[in-house]
């Protein structure tokens, strides 16, 4: 049985004995593109797959679709299903934790189908024969799911030597001005699309607070320091929180680097707090107390 | 001759009143520095820091009560958790470090308070005015670094994303 | 004090700990730790008979150490309330350690006071046999002897001896007080009549402890036993040279006036027919008297004795003599060795001990070994014995082979032989004593007493026995031989048990046990420091010579002579401060004591709350160049004003260390504040007081002062004329900052620098008073956690401003008052607590409390409910609600680490929110040039 | 048919940045843009379609409306400058149409947009046809063509050492008119067209309103706003006043104008907190049928011109013409 | 095409805040004179017509004009304070700059009302756009038949235009009904939803025009009510609110289905709303 016929019959078990009545997966798409897939019912079970396609992280999905808020297209209230299975990589699940340590849902509501996972593929299916792994699994480590209450797949027994993160790196050793010059460029081309907002899991803000009405924190302007604000803002609120599922990345139309941003605190938090966001269901420790030692004058 | 602007986030019971008594006690303390008062260190979150650098100040000189001291128990300790984060953050997208400083003044130390205000504007003087602050489109200078930049999700030629 | 002890709206909770606080202003709830007074406050009327016969001497802290106290004592004279207190640190190691529960600290504080009766009874109170347990005990009470870890264990067994023997030479004028003995205990002196009968078999030291606690408990108790004698294995197991016969006999001759009923040479074989004879209850308490023997080859022979016959023979006083014979005993124990040593006494030619154990891990007393050996034993351990030689129809000796050993496995010894080693150990006559075990031949053969060999009589843990109403302790029930200790505390445990048995829910408690004192090193020290524990070493036992020992019974062992018990008395730590020796308890009239007391919790629900814990002295040994604890006749001020205090230790007289009246004195200043190397604040009352010494030194003491000062702050109403006043009778004042005091030819040399010109910058003196400066009390950190207080640099609980509100605590309805707030004098504290009070009870007048409009508050529609904030609040003042945070308005302290903290600002500060705050900024960073304008694409 | 030599071409790029701002796809890391270039050699030729369209320089993502001063009580408003001359190069007739689509919108229909007007008239669209179509291109179900010329001022064809050049407005006569063509035998090659079926008809789209599919697909949708800020023709925007640093004693604003997106979950959303379109699939409704039945009811054109630039955005592959096939099922 | 001042639809006229008077909690009532001078006049208006109002720095809204052009120069409207703009408005001192864009969208057919008898229905700050229908019924009163003013509002303190409640009554033919959701000390009108003051009065649809504005939830139900009454849909006239950012159908806003509201609305014949792909609600 192929992995992907495992999964579907996971969530056709879990669907049909009633223990969830939603379950989050990947089907595949118009040209073969691989995308999330949302299904409330055993037979649709038969359209989700697993590959090395399966980048997007699905817990974007979960506190919405817990609370019922999305999948509406009339404003009738549906009512939010009690509980919902979700395939998760390693990356994924580590957001699963965060958002618990958030109370934004409780593990009961999660049904968490783990994918022992080989690293996901760069680019298209089309291109699959050259296809190699995204940078961001060649730096990963982790092949099974923190959270999962099911396990697909055998977790591969050797590791492939996790590589340095040279694009880091090479951002970090630039002189200053470059690395300004650098981040302006960069920021430059953003057109405030707010996809890499939307499609990451902790940005779950009811309104974020830099698209507030007010603009009291940052204006409408398409102008590089706005934008730059922005980014820089929102890697701040990512701090000690972000997975590094680097779907903000992934989804940029314009190509900018934003995950290097979240590497780089994330690196930070974990040098200074010996933090890694999602291992446990715990708090990012940025609004916690000073150890004793740190807090030795 | 360039005087940086600093805008100084001071906490009301220790480092508002040590510049009180810094000038009570006739106290040379620079004059670039612009005080905002509030209850504690902790008040202070780091989106008000970068919003004094988006509205054009060349430092942010953030000053709490010593740790242990603190009149709010441990407020502090929030403050010396965060704006760690956020000088890292703001180092990594350019800034000079100099322009973000916190540290711990109490009541009594007026001598204190003057001399963490004066190094930190000695400081900010040879760095000249912060660049920080950008009026219109910035070049577009991405050619210009030559790093492996990862291709865009790849709009052009319709490469889909994944 | 007193008005406020006597004003009824004022509740004093005195010795109370404050445990936890919660809640928040008009709404506190606060948990008070009662400590035990063991002394009820309603019935004591401070009459201080306790006191008076109290043991326990402790050095008196309210006295700064000029004088001592005892364990029960009243603060001071002028405390409110007056009543006494027991201070108490647990139990002693060496109660705990005794199976008797035998208060040995007791005995040995009172020996230590020469009160040699007191000291008996007290004793008694738990031990029936002290003679026995002074001289055959192994002593566990030393092994915890906290003494122990410091240089060697107070030698707890001599003074059991010691008193032992005491008070059997003085046994016709020793003073009846058994009825004291059994204050304390749930015995009584003359109990009613329960109308129970209780058949005991056994008359050893279980077999009568139990008779006589029953008997106490007013049941009525028979004790059988087979022998002729009573006391069991004491009598007929330990030879006279280390057990003299008498004491023995007076001690059970004490049970049998208690009205134990004894019934010798009774061999009782039908436990069932004694339930029906109308015995409620039987105790078996036989013992372990069957000597055990291994079959090798000729251990029949008729020359193969057993050691415990050997010694209940002798014990009998049947004279046996064994001159021409040379005797091996087999065997390593403790009954091994008084076999052998009894063999020596009846005059054997030879004496050799063969055993399994190597040297060191043989079971008998290592002492003891020594002894034997010189004695003229030959001790040859590590020996397996393979059999009995017999030449002729005599015994020739018993083959051994040296062996290899590792212990027991499984009750089995765990040898190798070493090949080769085969030897003849010469001899004629072999005495086993390689252990002995119960007989269980007298018990019913229907097994309803079930025994679970090779252990002894089965017993559930009341004691009983498969049988009801059959209980069972001592040797027997464990099978095989123990401590006369474990048998009499066997025995309490057992009467305890039959007492439930026959009274159920009246039945005697087991006590409680109070914790174990566990002194740490420091506290060792102080205490030998202070002199409550002397520091001579450990007594020694001085014994008769060899040679006279020979062919007699005399005992080995001498007693201490009273200097020495008293002595060695003097070396007992007192660890558990009060030993419950329960003279006390004899002593108060009122029957106000009670040493079971619990500690009592109280919780209080209070609206407002002032802290008034005040300072504590500074220690001037921490500034050792000024000599205090170092040189004599150099005194804190505390120190000088309880010795001038004619209700002080030395009712006002303040003498040298030669006791001359001090000449000339030197009072110097600052001592600790003003100083960045100890505290930088100024304690404010220094000068002033230290005018006032300089006054009573110039005029009680007709002595020379001198002030050495830094400067005079004499602030404050009328000082300035106090201070011209000092100056104008005379006192020295010399401005300075003392550098050292040292000792120079029977003088003492202060020396200082910053002298103004042409003054000096030294003077002689016979005397030194350190102005000591006030600091944080040691707990005040863990009070300000306790309150949710902060401290300020100093150390000190800091106040909610320093000139708008210095009584209040950031922590709405909490006040300072005093000098846990900051160093201050009599006037001031008063005026702040006045204050503190006022506060206190405006808040309460209002009914209604105005809290401070700078608090968070919750913009819910942007709240994500993720708990940063919570996470983020110093003061627990956010819950989370149905996925929203929510703000406690009376927890908060409107620090706004949660607005710090909001990832969405969805939590802001009232009055310090988001927009005021940038719009400050905005304001401040207004002066950028007009000129400069954003462009646009 | 006319042509122009590839350097003669060259030239006169150069010519035209010299003069007027020339925009043209420029290569930059992430992909091809319409960019402001100096010179010809900076334009990337062999490039397929933009990551954006070229709306930006019509209909910039933000733009001040006017400028407000305010001194005590008495407010200065300063309207922006007109815009400067531009021309579009090497645009793809799907912007084309898109600008054309926004056309009808901001000035056919009264009153006058005059932000959008003024910069409308300053440019001059300069096409370049599109050899063949791409992987999500379909343009062809629109009714367009890779190489339609229709909505240009100039439109060229790229013949390899020449181009073959027609101009279709006086205006691209007048650009062109002193350019050395050259009259060549023979007509432009059309390029390689793909017919896409399955783009519901406006009615289709109008009866699949309830359909109940749409509360599927937006299960999916992340609300974010790329395929609005991709599209050549999404022309809703936000207005807000924002503050410029300004002298002591004066305050100065500026009235912004922003793209918006009717994909945000708060655009709908009045001050009093009613929200008609609080579900993700009201919105990307609301969307799709603006493109094939709003817009055309409240301007004219369809809204949409094929570009297929939403299919390849969609972070999570929400893909028209899937959707629309399946409506134009149903309505079967 | 040219961008010169006023010819930018736009292009804020600017005016002046010359009285502002508070009519409930929260709510406001600003008189507006536009500023003479280079700029033209605000055009004449017509009941149901709207206008941008500016709160310079802040941002702009739309606001219901609850003024007619008969009764002099001074643009009145109802303000409530609910968002950035509003709370920006209400901070404006007497004397003080604001802007104007407008009048926008449609009117009330008040030529096809003539000779009818009216029956309007305002709930809480919905009412300010009713206001100018009101006024010209009154300073028409031959030309329309009985005249119903239906009046409601959470509470007593969000009632509007308090001060004309009289004028109203003592007006001939003319009758006033008041209800709240809940009531205060003082209040001695109908307690109750609309809907339940709509029942009370049970008007007769017969020869009447119902003209209905207030919070869409409040228009949903009275418009059922009102055809549970025989109203016919042409019969229904609403106005409705939506966000909305030009007020010249550019802006993509306030669309509702294909309909803009503030180009073919904001005033619409439930005939019409019958017909709207999309809910108002």
């Amino acid at each position: 049985m192929s992995i992907s016929e495992a999964m579907q019959s996971a969530a056709r078990d879990v669907l049909a004995s009633g223990q969830v009545q939603r379950v989050i997966g990947y089907e595949t798409g118009p040209h073969g593109r691989v995308r999330p897939a949302i299904i409330d019912r055993p037979e649709e079970a038969e359209r989700l797959v697993w590959s090395a396609d399966c980048t997007h992280n699905l817990t974007v999905y979960l506190h919405r679709a817990l609370t019922g808020e999305n999948g509406r297209a009339s404003r009738e209230a549906v009512a939010p299903p009690a509980r919902v299975a979700i395939v998760v990589k390693p990356c994924d699940s580590r957001a699963i934790n965060v958002l618990l340590a958030e109370h934004q849902f409780s593990r009961e509501q999660v049904f968490a189908i783990g994918m022992a996972c080989e690293g996901m593929r760069q680019g298209a299916p089309a291109s699959a024969p050259e296809a190699t792994l995204q940078a961001r699994c060649l730096r990963c480590r982790e092949r099974v799911p923190v959270v999962h209450d099911v396990l697909l797949g055998e977790p591969p027994s050797a590791l492939p030597e996790a590589l340095p993160d040279e694009a880091l790196a090479h951002v970090r050793d630039l002189p200053p001005a470059e690395r300004a010059a650098f981040w302006l460029s960069q920021f430059d081309r953003c057109i405030r699309c707010y996809a890499c907002r939307q499609a990451c899991p902790m940005c779950n803000c009811p309104t974020c607070l830099f698209e507030q009405e007010d603009a009291l924190w940052v204006g409408m302007r398409i102008a590089p320091s706005e934008k730059r604000t922005f980014h820089l803002g929102r890697a701040l609120h990512l701090a000690g929180r972000c997975v590094g599922c680097n779907e903000c990345e992934r989804v940029c139309p314009m190509g900018i680097p934003i995950g290097l941003l979240n590497r780089h605190l994330a690196e930070t938090v974990e040098s200074l707090y010996g933090h890694r966001a999602g291992m446990q269901p715990v708090l990012s420790p940025v609004t916690g107390m000073l150890s004793a030692e740190e807090s030795a004058p | 001759m360039y005087e940086p602007k600093v805008i100084g986030f001071l906490c009301t019971w220790c480092s508002y009143t040590g510049a009180d008594s810094a000038g009570t006690s006739r106290l040379k303390t620079p004059w670039n520095l612009r005080a905002v008062r509030v209850p504690c260190s902790g008040r202070v979150a780091p989106e008000l820091i970068l919003r004094a650098f988006d509205q054009g100040a060349d430092g942010v000189l953030v000053l709490g009560c010593h740790i242990g001291e603190c009149h709010y128990d441990s407020g502090n300790h929030r403050a010396a958790k965060r704006i760690p984060l956020l000088l890292s953050i703001l180092e990594f997208a350019g800034m000079q470090p100099e322009r973000l400083r916190l540290d711990w003044v109490s009541a009594s130390e007026g001598d204190r308070y003057a001399r963490i205000v004066s190094e930190f504007v000695d400081a900010l003087r040879p760095l000249g005015p912060n660049t920080w602050r950008i009026n219109g489109a910035a070049p577009r200078a991405d050619a210009a670094i030559g790093m492996p930049l990862p291709a865009a999700s790849g709009l052009s030629g319709g490469a889909p994303c994944p | 004090m007193v008005s406020v002890g006597r004003q009824k709206n004022i509740k004093l909770l005195s010795y109370s700990e404050i445990e936890s606080v919660s809640g928040y202003v008009g709404n506190f709830e606060v948990r008070v730790r009662r400590k035990p007074r063991y002394i009820d406050e309603s019935k004591c009327t401070g009459c201080g008979n306790c006191a008076s016969v109290c043991p326990i001497e402790v050095t008196n802290v309210f006295d700064l150490g000029l004088s001592t106290r005892r364990a029960v004592y009243r603060h001071s004279p002028q405390a409110v309330p007056g009543a006494y207190t027991i201070e108490k640190r647990g139990i002693a190691p060496c109660r705990n350690a005794c199976p008797t529960d035998q208060r040995a600290q007791g005995y040995i504080a009172l020996v230590r006071q020469g009160r040699f009766a007191d000291a008996y009874w007290a004793i008694r109170r738990e031990h029936p046999f002290p003679s026995v347990c002074g001289r055959v005990c192994n002593h566990r009470c030393e092994d915890a002897c906290t003494r122990g870890s410091y240089d060697q264990p107070v030698n707890i067994m001599a003074l059991k001896r010691f008193v032992a023997d005491w008070a059997f030479d003085h046994r016709d004028q020793l003073p009846a007080q058994r009825a004291k003995s059994l204050t304390g205990t749930p015995f009584a002196a003359h109990p009613t009549a329960s109308g129970k009968k209780i058949a005991i078999i056994g008359a050893g030291p279980a077999g009568l402890t139990t008779a006589l606690d029953l008997v106490r408990l007013g049941h009525q108790t028979t004790v059988f036993d087979s022998l002729p004698v009573a006391g069991g294995m004491m009598r007929v197991g330990i030879p006279p040279h280390r057990m003299p016969v008498e004491l023995l006999e007076w001690e059970i001759q004490q049970i049998l006036d208690e009205g134990v009923q004894l019934r010798l040479n009774t061999w009782v074989d039908d436990i069932p027919a004694l339930l029906d004879q109308g015995y409620h209850a039987v105790l078996i308490a036989t013992g372990a008297h069957q000597a055990k023997k291994i079959p090798i080859r000729n251990s029949n022979h008729p020359d193969n004795w057993l050691s415990l016959n050997l010694l209940r023979r002798v014990a009998q006083g049947e004279a046996i003599d064994l001159r021409e014979r040379s005797v091996i005993v087999m065997g390593g124990g403790n009954v091994a060795l008084d076999t052998a040593r009894t063999v020596v006494r009846l005059g054997a030619r030879q004496v050799s001990m063969v055993c399994l154990e190597p040297r060191g891990e043989m079971p008998g007393f290592a002492w003891e070994v020594e002894v034997a050996e010189q004695e003229g034993i030959h001790v040859l351990p590590a020996r397996t014995f393979k059999e009995v030689v017999v030449k002729g129809n005599r015994i020739a000796g018993l083959r051994c082979a040296e062996v290899v050993f590792r212990g027991f496995k499984r009750g089995r010894p765990d040898i190798s032989e070493i090949p080769g080693t085969e030897h003849v150990v010469p001899g004629d006559l072999v005495i086993w004593a390689i252990g002995q075990g119960p007989d269980f031949s007298f018990l019913p053969g229907d097994g309803s007493i079930n025994t679970c060999y090779p252990v002894g009589i089965q017993t559930n843990s009341e004691m009983m026995t498969t049988t009801p109403g059959v209980f069972c302790a001592g040797d027997v029930r464990r099978g095989q031989t123990f401590f006369v200790v474990d048998a009499i505390g066997e025995g309490h445990h057992a009467a305890r048990c039959i007492d439930r048995y026959l009274r159920g829910e009246q039945g005697v408690r087991e006590p409680h046990r109070p914790p174990v004192v566990e002194l740490r090193r420091e506290e060792i020290e102080h205490k030998v420091e202070l002199g409550e524990a002397a520091r001579r070493p450990r007594a020694v036992i001085r014994n008769i010579g060899v040679e006279a020992r020979r062919l007699n019974f005399r005992e080995v062992d001498l007693t201490l002579t009273e200097a020495e018990a008293v002595a060695e008395a003097e070396r007992c730590l007192r660890c558990g401060i009060c030993s419950e020796c329960l003279e006390c308890v004899s002593a108060c009239e009122r029957g106000a004591i009670n040493h079971d007391m619990q500690p009592e919790i109280l919780d209080l629900k209070v609206g407002t709350l002032v802290l008034a814990t005040g300072f504590r002295d500074f220690d001037p040994r921490v500034a050792p160049e000024l000599g205090h604890g170092r040189l004599a006749n150099v005194l804190s001020a505390m120190e000088f004003e309880r010795l001038i205090n004619t209700g002080g230790p030395t009712l006002g007289k303040v003498l040298l260390a030669n006791g001359q009246p001090p000449k000339r004195v030197a009072i110097v200043h600052c001592v600790g504040s003003r100083d960045d190397r100890y505290h930088e604040y100024c304690s404010r009352a220094c000068c002033m007081y230290s005018l006032k010494i300089a006054q009573l030194a110039h005029e009680y003491l007709q002595a020379e002062v001198f002030e050495i000062y830094r400067d005079m702050r004499s602030f404050g109403k009328g000082y300035e004329e106090f201070y011209n006043r000092t100056r104008a009778s005379g006192v020295h004042f010399f401005h300075g900052r003392v550098r050292e005091v040292t000792a120079v030819d029977g003088h003492l040399r202060v020396q200082w620098e910053e002298s103004f010109h042409n003054e000096p910058d030294q003077v002689d003196v016979d005397l030194v008073i350190l102005a000591t400066g006030m600091e944080p009390q040691g707990d005040t950190a863990r009070m300000a956690k306790l309150f949710g207080l902060s401290r300020s640099r100093d150390g000190f609980f800091l106040e909610r401003h320093p000139k708008l509100a210095p009584v209040e605590t950031s922590s709405q309805g909490i006040f300072l008052a005093g000098a846990c707030q900051s160093p201050k004098d009599i006037p001031d504290t008063v005026a702040q607590a006045a204050a503190a009070a006022a506060g206190a009870l405006a808040l309460i007048d209002q009914h209604t409390i105005s809290l401070d409009p700078s608090i968070a508050e919750v913009e819910v529609a942007r709240c994500l409910g993720c708990g940063q904030c919570a996470a983020a609040c110093p003061y627990g003042a956010i819950e989370l609600a149905r996925g929203k945070a929510a703000v406690n308005a009376y927890l908060c302290k409107g620090c706004g680490t949660c607005a710090g903290a909001c990832p969405n600002k969805a939590m802001s500060l009232i009055h310090f929110d988001d927009r005021q705050l940038i719009a400050e900024l905005d304001g401040a960073l207004a002066w950028i040039d007009a000129a400069e304008e954003v462009g646009h694409v | 048919m006319k042509t122009l030599s590839r350097e003669n071409l060259n030239l006169w790029l150069d010519g035209l940045a010299a003069q007027h701002a020339l925009i043209a796809p420029h290569l930059e890391a992430p992909g091809v843009f319409y960019r402001p270039v100096q010179r010809a050699q900076e334009i990337a030729w062999e490039a397929g379609r933009p990551v954006l369209s070229a709306k930006e320089f019509l209909f910039p993502p933000s733009e001040r409306l006017l400028k407000v001063e305010k001194r005590g009580p008495d407010v200065r408003l300063e309207a922006s400058p007109s815009a400067a001359p531009q021309v579009i190069f090497g645009l793809r007739p799907c912007d084309a149409r898109g600008i054309r689509v926004l056309d009808t919108a901001f000035v056919d229909t009264p009153p006058i947009d005059s932000r959008y007007a003024s910069r409308r008239e300053n440019t001059l669209l300069v096409g370049l046809a599109c050899r063949s179509m791409g992987a999500s291109c379909f343009c062809t179900a629109v009714g367009l063509a890779p190489d339609d010329p229709r909505d240009m001022d100039v439109m060229f064809s790229d013949r390899g050492a020449t181009l073959a050049v027609q101009a279709l407005t006086p205006r691209g006569e007048a650009l062109i008119a002193n350019l050395p063509l050259v009259e060549e035998l023979g007509e432009v090659e059309p390029a390689s067209r793909r017919e896409v079926g399955g783009l519901p008809t406006a009615e289709a789209w109008k009866e699949s309103y309830s359909d109940a599919r749409w509360a599927k697909h937006g299960e999916r949708c992340l609300s974010c706003r790329l395929c609005a800020y991709v599209c050549p023709t999404c022309r809703c925007y936000d207005v807000r006043d924002e503050a410029l640093p300004s002298p002591p004693g004066e305050a100065h604003f500026e009235r912004l104008r922003a793209w918006d997106s009717c994909m945000r979950e708060g655009y709908r959303l009045t001050a009093g907190g009613h929200n008609p379109r609080a579900a993700s699939g009201s919105r990307l409704r609301n969307r799709l049928l603006c493109k094939f039945v709003y817009y055309p009811h409240q301007y004219g054109p369809a809204a949409c011109t094929g570009c297929g630039r939403c299919l390849d955005a969609c972070p999570v592959n929400l893909d028209l013409l899937e959707i629309g096939g399946a409506l134009q099922e149903a309505a079967q | 095409m040219s961008t010169a001042d006023g010819a930018d639809p736009m292009y804020p006229l600017l005016g002046r805040l010359v009285s502002s008077r508070d009519m409930g909690r929260e709510i406001k009532l600003l008189g507006v004179k536009l500023l003479n001078g280079t700029q033209p006049r605000f055009p004449a208006y017509a009941p149901g017509q709207f206008a941008f109002l500016s709160a310079f720095g802040i941002g702009e809204a739309p606001f219901g004009l609850a003024s007619t052009t008969e009764r002099g120069e001074v643009l009145e409207f109802a303000v409530q304070r609910l968002g950035s703009v509003t709370t920006g408005l209400h901070e404006l001192a007497e004397g003080d700059a604001l802007g104007v864009r407008g009048p926008l969208g449609n009117t009330f057919p008040m030529e096809a009302f003539q000779h009818k008898n009216l029956l309007v229905l305002g709930g809480g700050i919905g009412g300010a756009p009713l206001r100018p229908v009101i006024h010209s019924v009154l300073d028409h009163r031959q030309d329309y038949g009985q005249l119903t003013i239906l009046w409601a509002a959470r509470h007593p303190s969000l009632l509007i235009f308090r001060d004309e409640y009289e004028s109203w009554r003592a007006a001939p033919h003319t009758e006033l009904h008041l209800t709240v959701d809940e009531a205060d000390a003082a209040w001695d009108h109908h307690v109750g939803l609309m809907t339940d003051l709509v029942r009370q009065v049970a008007p007769s649809a017969a020869n009447t025009v119902a003209i209905t504005c207030g919070p869409p939830i409040m228009i949903y139900h009275v418009d059922k009510l009102l055809s549970e009454l025989g109203f016919a849909p042409e019969q229904r006239y609403v106005t409705l609110e939506a966000r909305m950012h030009c007020g010249l159908g550019k802006c993509g806003r306030c669309n509702m289905g294909e309909l803009l509201v503030c180009r073919d609305g904001p005033v619409f014949s439930m005939a019409q709303v019958g017909n709207f792909l999309e809910s108002y609600l």
